[in-house]
């Protein structure tokens, strides 16, 4: 669905990164895989139409994405480096607002089961900012689920997470492989969850 | 015409007409110096206190067209993608500064005298001391961001928000009633100014417009080597 | 429709707005944000006595009375109306009769103002003093107030 | 319809948001009252000069406090990244600025409003002219939450100066400031002066989404 062609970019006339080429498929796990300053988050937000390329192109169900953007933005969720909840508020406020914001039909029994299995349910009541960091990380990933959206763009969402949250995550991206959604993320660690394509930047 | 919007050209060009500029506004500035303090008339009303007149229109005429010329280049750097139109609102704007700054503290002079006031607070002056803010703005924007990328966009917007001040500056004599007197010089009727006084204010404004192109061609030569070795 | 279209639609609609908002306020400040009223802007409103404002327009011509070394009586006129002042300060050199100036200061009763500033309004005609006496004679020099 | 209904959740949003950061809006409330307070033990007990100078301290006061919520008009939204979510949920920048700015208006400028009539008896301002007063600030506020949003976008990258945010947000109000006491001073000028305000407001309306949008969009991108 996603395809990238010799993609080049450039920053203050350095080189980032030369002729990436992609293509992100239906119930594909992409694992973007480099160092520090590699380029790792430039292409992820290239995908999202945020950087302009120097070069090659991104193209979205045949159409370059350029032209097809806010249908693009209805397939995709994405998880940056940084927690969106919303800190002041409680951890059931922002699901509320999140709820709302993403036009979400989920059921509250169905958020409840996946409070639980990330642990975060004792804080229900409890504002974000009393949560750790790892904590705060886990309730974002809350968000892929009410969002319920195809395509999965995900910057270091291993970081900063314990084994145990490490293979809940694992276990997320096998059912939402299962159900034709396809994920492309990046990471500088190795970790065990099953991709089927590795791209070294 | 590719040195207007070409770096590297640009440079040729520059190197090429760097000294002809400089002589030329040595000799202008000479030249018309002396017409406007020996060789021209004294006013019928002012005596000689007319005499600063030929420091104040010119400057004034170039402040406002540096922010013109600012103003088209950030159109073109912005709508355009010519890098080079941020260069130019870089090193321009504080040429741009000093000739507001001129144009104020001369006018002050003659109006303390003429009109009985250093200043007051009619549409003209104002809306000058709003351009003249407004160049400092960009003046202390350029030094205040860290990425460059951003400082010149950010810079360029601002320029063109700000270049509503423009036409305000320009029309306030005509649109309101001002102690400033309305324009002398205007294209669609006949200068009410004698020839004896347009002459050396002619020559001063040639003069103005040399030495604000000798500082210009300096600081975007500047302004380009430092982009290439990235030191900004 | 394209998002190029669009876009295109989105700047004509921006422009028109910035286009119809001058209009608007060049309309309306035409009258209203002035440095100054004329005399017969000021015969048209109501005179409030000790208010400040400014009067600007010539000092009518043969008006001119020094009553002391630093006071002074004299009429300001748009040749529709015109207004006694009277003036107690130093007067800026350009200040001469059939001269423009600008007065600020407030009414002390209903014909005479008091003025606490006078500025000189100098109009946009320069020439040499020496030619001055040439052209007094066709009338040239002598601009009408608008 | 999708669109609407994602208009009124934003607003949930804004209004939960600024619900649990009331104190910061009640700080500016009380910044404005107790400089009113110093203005007028500064000037002293003079009745009359109060009430001449009156509203001109109300605008100024205004206009000074709502520079000092400047800095949470994008930048919290910036650096957690939900500007970010805003554009993937389906708004365009322009679209982004124009929300923020009416909540902007909503949020933080209408309390302000309220507290117009305590000040104006506070300063001796005459019943009549509230009334000017009040209409006048309806519009001259929304000017201001427009130019706040062109300042504050301009600045989410500068790390270095961010008083430079509200200098541009007053440079650009003098003339808003000239017309706006100009009206309560001029009373039969009313409706022409109200238009003239009406225009500037359209003009700062008409950039805001182009100047601020494309400011968004740079921020986001090299951030």
């Amino acid at each position: 669905m996603i395809l990238v062609k010799d993609l080049s970019i450039e920053r203050s006339n350095k080189k980032i990164f030369e002729n990436v080429n992609l293509s992100l498929g239906s119930g594909k796990i992409i694992l973007l895989k480099g160092k520090n300053g590699s380029g790792k988050t430039t292409l992820l937000k290239a995908l999202l139409n945020l950087i302009e390329p120097s070069s090659g192109a991104i193209y979205w169900k045949g159409k370059l994405l350029k032209k097809n953007l806010y249908n693009f933005f209805n397939h995709v969720t994405y998880i940056s480096d940084k927690t969106s909840s919303l800190s002041k508020l409680s951890v059931q406020e922002n699901i509320k607002i999140w709820k709302k914001f993403f036009l979400s039909d989920i059921s509250n029994s169905q958020v409840e089961n996946i409070l639980k299995t990330l642990q975060l349910d004792i804080y229900l009541n409890q504002k974000v900012n009393s949560l750790s960091f790892g904590e705060t990380k886990k309730l974002e990933f809350l968000r892929l689920i009410i969002e319920n959206k195809k395509i999965w763009i995900l910057d270091e969402p291993l970081s900063n997470l314990d084994d145990d949250s490490i293979d809940i995550i694992a276990q997320t991206f096998e059912d939402h492989r299962s159900k034709e959604g396809s994920i492309i993320f990046s990471s500088h660690q190795e970790s065990e969850i099953n991709v089927s394509e590795e791209v070294l930047l | 015409m590719k040195f207007l919007v070409n770096p590297g050209n640009f440079n040729k060009f520059a190197d090429y007409v760097f000294l002809p500029v400089l002589i030329s506004s040595i000799i202008l500035f000479s030249i018309g110096l002396i017409f406007a303090f020996y060789l021209s008339p004294d006013d019928y009303q002012q005596g000689s206190t007319v005499r600063i007149m030929y420091v104040h229109v010119p400057s004034a005429w170039l402040a406002l067209l540096t922010y013109a010329i600012m103003t088209l280049y950030s159109i073109a750097g912005l709508a355009f993608r010519i890098p080079f139109g941020f260069i130019i609102n870089t090193a321009v704007a504080p040429i741009g500064a000093v000739f507001t700054l001129i144009c104020i503290i001369s006018g002050s002079l003659w109006g303390k005298p003429m009109w009985g006031t250093w200043w007051v607070w009619d549409a003209r002056l104002t809306s000058v001391a709003i351009l003249f803010i407004i160049y400092l703005i960009i003046i202390f924007m350029n030094l205040s961001f860290e990425n460059r990328i951003v400082r010149e966009k950010v810079v360029a917007i601002f320029v063109l928000v700000g270049s509503i001040n423009l036409p305000i500056v320009k029309f306030s004599v005509d649109w309101w009633n001002t102690l400033h007197q309305p324009a002398t010089i205007s294209k669609l009727s006949k200068p009410s100014i004698d020839p004896s006084m347009m002459i050396p204010l002619i020559i001063m404004t040639f003069a103005f417009i040399m030495v604000g192109l000798v500082i210009a061609i300096l600081r975007i030569k500047t302004e380009i080597i430092s982009r290439k070795s990235n030191l900004i | 429709m394209s998002l190029r279209l669009q876009r295109l639609l989105f700047i004509l609609l921006t422009l028109a707005i910035i286009l119809s908002a001058v209009l608007l306020i060049l309309y309306n400040t035409r009258e209203n944000v002035s440095y100054f009223y004329t005399p017969s802007e000021i015969d048209k409103l109501d005179i409030v006595i000790n208010e400040t404002i400014r009067i600007g327009g010539f000092v009518e011509n043969d008006s001119f009375n020094k009553i002391s070394s630093s006071s002074f009586k004299f009429k300001i006129t748009d040749e529709k109306a015109s207004i006694l002042v009277t003036f107690n300060g130093i007067l800026p050199d350009l200040f001469r009769e059939g001269q423009g100036a600008v007065i600020e200061g407030a009414f002390v009763n209903n014909d005479i103002f008091n003025a606490t500033n006078v500025f000189a309004k100098h109009d946009e005609n320069y020439m040499p003093a020496s030619i001055k006496e040439d052209l007094k004679d066709t009338g040239y020099w002598n601009k009408k107030y608008k | 319809m999708i669109i609407l209904n994602k208009m009124i959740s934003f607003y949930y949003r804004e209004y939960k948001l600024n619900l649990s950061g009331f104190q910061d809006i009640l700080t500016n409330i009380i910044f404005f009252f107790v400089s009113i307070f110093i203005f007028i033990f500064s000037i002293g007990p003079d009745k009359e000069t109060i009430s001449s100078i009156g509203i001109g301290i109300v605008w100024t006061l205004l206009l000074l406090s709502s520079t000092l919520s400047l800095r949470k008009f994008y930048q919290d939204d910036f650096e957690n990244g939900n500007l970010l979510i805003m554009h993937l949920n389906g708004f365009s920048f322009g679209f982004i600025t124009i929300l923020k700015t009416f909540s902007h208006f909503i949020f933080v400028q209408l309390p302000f409003l309220l507290s117009i009539p305590i000040a104006s008896i506070l300063l001796n301002i005459a019943n009549d002219k509230v009334i000017y007063l009040f209409s006048s600030f309806i519009i001259g506020s929304f000017i201001l939450s427009c130019l706040g949003s062109i300042s504050s976008s301009m600045n989410l990258m500068n790390q270095r100066n961010f008083l430079l945010g509200s200098v541009i947000v007053m440079i650009f109000s003098v003339p808003i400031i000239i017309f706006s006491v100009g009206i309560v001073n001029i009373e039969e000028n009313f409706n022409s002066l109200i238009s003239i305000l009406f225009g500037v407001l359209l003009i700062v309306f008409a950039i805001n989404p182009w100047a601020s949008g494309l400011c968004l969009k740079l921020a986001l991108e090299n951030n």
